[in-house]
């Protein structure tokens, strides 16, 4: 049964408004899974709280600029080299978002927690000695290490709802192949209760299974797939093409305000379908393609 | 950033100077590991693998290579490219041997603010309810506190930067000093340098407050305590720092060909 | 600085006598790190404790029958569909070998866990119904959930001073390339203090970095690399040979009694040279290896 | 084991009417686990996936590679050719699903040990601390507590195996029955199913006791209740288990070209 379906189909079904924990793949302006991410603006689905990945970066301040989310986990949510997340900075320093204060390490214990069905997980010392706990009492807590006596901080387990994750390719199954950097979208799908991916392509279960051990998520997390290339964009999708910073910088300007922000995704997502946006878009991702010579890692090797 | 006026004729970078002055505390045992926006501590450790310190690792947090081989130098730290490299882990690894605190023996860090004891905040400025600013948040900072030598590299070195106390501490250097620090007894060595574009700070052992070592070429002692928002403890005397070799300068822009670290 | 090292020299120099947590590689019938195993024995290193993967055979009973252990922590020692292991039958039956008994989820969660620096690891509920924490109260205790105030089964982390492992293939720095089934070697290599690595053998590192993401232990893990080509047998090294279940069979009817299992370690492994003992079984082996055509993961794809 | 004396002439062994009895029970959407030696139960799951459930993903504990493509089929669970496979994971990303309790639907156990009420002990016979048979360990079996749907087999079915109270509880069934079962609100759905060579039975849903569902072929009733150490629930009707059909055969048969299940 092909788990394959339409942008808008895989959001209608498996994306409810008003979702409680919905998580979002990729990390700083890589593998962000754009595609999905704008047809859940576009179909207006509020999200509840969101989650990101140790660092979260348009596919956070997107959500943010087109005002679907009431709160945040994160560890962080910018745009590295490039400069700070203008909606993000703006929604917690208005206090129109509410941050859930994380750091990396409980992020990604949090999420196995999650995927293990561990009630907590304990954290290695020091997180103590930050102010992050003393502001995040919902996710850090602590408890008496029985082997020692000690009170030591412990984190809740994050068991998100629904997970959008990129992935290079896939079969109609969902069995994925993630090129290049996995960050921590593994966990996310092994937590998650709900798994939408979008890839570059779809490729047939004969070509997967040439390479059992490339495959990074396994189809039965899986609930839908939507094969979108240039999906990513304008975030780098591993194995495809590289992020645009060009179109950063023009979003980062324009999110400037809110009106700003509010325009840009009236008119980059809101009144365009996905397929007039990519079309748009094309001679940027064409130049911003890996070229086979200059790929890092081959594409022989990309399944690994 | 204060800047001399002959600072444009001199053949090298701020930003060159500054992976240099890095690349030249690392050892030949480090296991290094770098988060967000790291081109330098990357031009750093490689620089270093590359003269003095052949069997030093280098972990790029995000893609979590290992050893990337650079060439071109990638502003971002999740890099595709950075996947040139001699191997690989996971980012789960990478956490993990983070809470170890017996393998990792350096970490790059920097801040919104650093404060006079070494403490990094990556969060907010200001009350943190209602922040003036809000930093995109701290990553992995709370790993400073497990690290065998944190050493600091910032771009900014202004009053605002460099405050008394950190409004928000995400990440832990010898907390608020002696006592405080000897009561957490935590496992990482504590910060250990301090890199900025002026100059470089180290430590003072007994109040592990922050004290200059060397100003770069062309900046004056008095430009940093200007450029100081809390009392530095400024030895009698204090050295220039050495010049980047010919050697690794030209290692450097073999390594830098898109120069990322050309521009400051 | 190369760490390639003779079998004999790695062992004298990073495996002290009395060890007191050593863990051993490999699973079932698979990858078990024999030749470090038979060089432990001949230097009569013994070992305070010893972990096992989930599924100890050949790795533990050897280390059994030559009486080099005082305490095995293991959710499984035996020969599969072969049979029991009869050393640690009798071992344990007769009270001269104690047993802290596990669970497979507390063996890999306990590794991450001291992998971690994790002060203790939180299970899923299930393992407070068994009789296991009943009897290993060193390994399992019970805390407060602070999230929800229930009492939690919990795991003290897994921390070995010493583990001993097998690669398909490593450079002189020690990065390494396992070959098919990981198991939980990679954990235990994130987990231990000081790794001995035995490979089938050593490779450049322009070779290694061909492949980045292939190579599942990174060489700042591992003290020692030895090159033993066989060093599995009579076990199976995925990618290169599989087990010889005659010889497994030998063994167990030659360690029915104590005297036979004595008999079986001097002749075997005491008397015996490593090169000796490769020398002899050199035919077995080559009947065992995975011929070409008949490799279920090509050797083009063993470094994924 | 007690066989028929006409056992032999049957156009198929006891471990292949096992597979077929497993098979039989396995749906489309199921997401199965087996572990240690467990080709009997791989088999069941190509089997299944390979007529009335192709979209049933199997998981081969040990080596975990999903979907594994057999042929030849292999006793042990971490070999090598089991990567022949459409994908794989890590042992790790097993055990975390395995404590997720809401994606894997079905484990197969067995144990040295099965009780009235599905409990299964695989670690030791008679007194723990002396025990009269120690047995390999208890492996994955604590997870019986937490997976959809616990399918028992055995290849022993005789009063050692099949007894009221297992000596040592390490794989969870319904406990000591109702109360006890309903108090402890395991994630799993408990034991549904033991398959042995003599028969299939389930499990009374008011006294959660085993209770034989029907006999293999030239078995009889009595010789079940005489292998069984306990008092096994028997209707007054008991059916004959169904045969393999043909193409259940012919699918085995194309798999198992070692014959690893001939055997018996």
């Amino acid at each position: 049964m092909s788990k394959v379906l339409a942008l808008s189909e895989a959001v209608e079904r498996f994306v409810p408004n008003g979702v409680g924990l919905l998580t979002v793949g990729g990390m700083h302006l890589h593998n962000n899974p754009m595609a999905l991410i704008r047809e859940v603006i576009r179909q207006d689905r509020k999200i509840k709280r969101l989650l990101t990945s140790p660092c979260g970066a348009l596919n956070a301040d997107l959500l943010i600029a087109a005002g679907m989310i009431d709160e945040i986990a994160t560890s962080y949510v910018g745009f590295e080299h490039i400069g700070l997340a203008p909606c993000f900075r703006r929604a917690v320093e208005g206090g129109t978002v509410k941050v859930l204060e994380c750091d990396e390490a409980y992020i990604t214990h949090g999420l196995y927690a999650g995927a293990g069905g561990l009630p907590f997980i304990a954290l290695p010392k020091g997180i103590e000695f930050t102010d992050i706990p003393k502001v995040n009492r919902e996710n850090y807590s602590f408890t008496t290490d029985p082997f020692t006596g000690n009170q030591v901080p412990v984190g809740a387990p994050l068991k998100p709802d629904v997970a959008l994750l990129h992935a290079y390719e896939a079969d109609t199954h969902g069995n994925a192949v993630v090129a290049g950097g996995h960050f921590v979208d593994r966990y996310m799908a092994l937590a998650s209760k709900t798994v939408l991916l979008q890839v570059e392509k779809v490729v047939s279960t004969e070509e997967i299974s040439k390479h059992p051990q490339g495959t990074t998520i396994p189809g039965f997390l899986v609930h839908a797939v939507v094969e979108v290339p240039g999906g990513c964009y304008p975030t780098a999708s591993h194995g495809a093409y590289q992020f645009d910073d060009q179109e950063i910088v023009r979003y980062m300007n324009a999110a400037k305000d809110e009106s700003g922000a509010k325009e840009y995704v009236r008119e980059f997502v809101k009144d365009t379908t996905e397929i007039e946006y990519l079309d748009n878009v094309a001679g940027r991702l064409s130049q911003l393609r890996y070229g086979d010579g200059s790929l890092p890692v081959a594409l022989s090797d990309r399944k690994r | 950033m204060t800047t001399s006026s002959n600072e444009n004729s001199r053949p090298f970078s701020r930003n060159e100077l500054m992976a240099v002055e890095l690349a030249n505390r690392l050892r030949n045992d480090d296991v290094t590991v770098m988060g967000t926006a790291s081109a330098i501590p990357q031009v750093a450790c490689r620089l270093a693998q590359l003269t003095h310190a052949p069997d030093l690792y280098s972990i790029a947090g995000g893609t979590c290579s290992v050893n990337p081989h650079l060439g071109p130098v990638v502003p971002s730290c999740c890099d595709y490219d950075l996947l040139r490299a001699d191997t690989s882990l996971s980012l789960n690894d990478v956490v993990l041997l983070e809470g170890r605190a017996d393998v990792l023996t350096v970490f790059f860090a920097g801040g919104l603010q650093i404060d006079a004891y070494g403490n990094c905040n990556l969060v907010s400025v200001g009350d943190y309810a209602h922040p003036a600013l809000r930093g995109p948040g701290t990553v992995g900072l709370p790993f400073l506190s497990r690290v065998g030598r944190v050493l600091i590299y910032t771009q900014s070195h202004n009053p605002r930067t460099f405050v008394e106390k950190v409004d928000f501490l995400s990440g832990p250097g010898f907390l608020r000093g002696p006592a405080d620090w000897k009561a957490a007894d935590l496992p990482g060595g504590g910060p250990q340098l301090v890199i900025t574009p002026l100059c470089t700070m180290g430590f003072d052992p007994d109040s592990l407050r922050m004290r200059l070592e060397t100003v770069h070429p062309g900046v004056e002692v008095e430009q940093v305590r200007a450029a100081t928002g809390f009392e530095l403890i400024i030895p009698d005397s204090v050295p220039v720092t050495p010049e980047p070799t010919a050697e690794q300068l030209s290692i450097i822009r073999t390594l830098d060909t898109n120069g990322l670290l050309k521009g400051k």
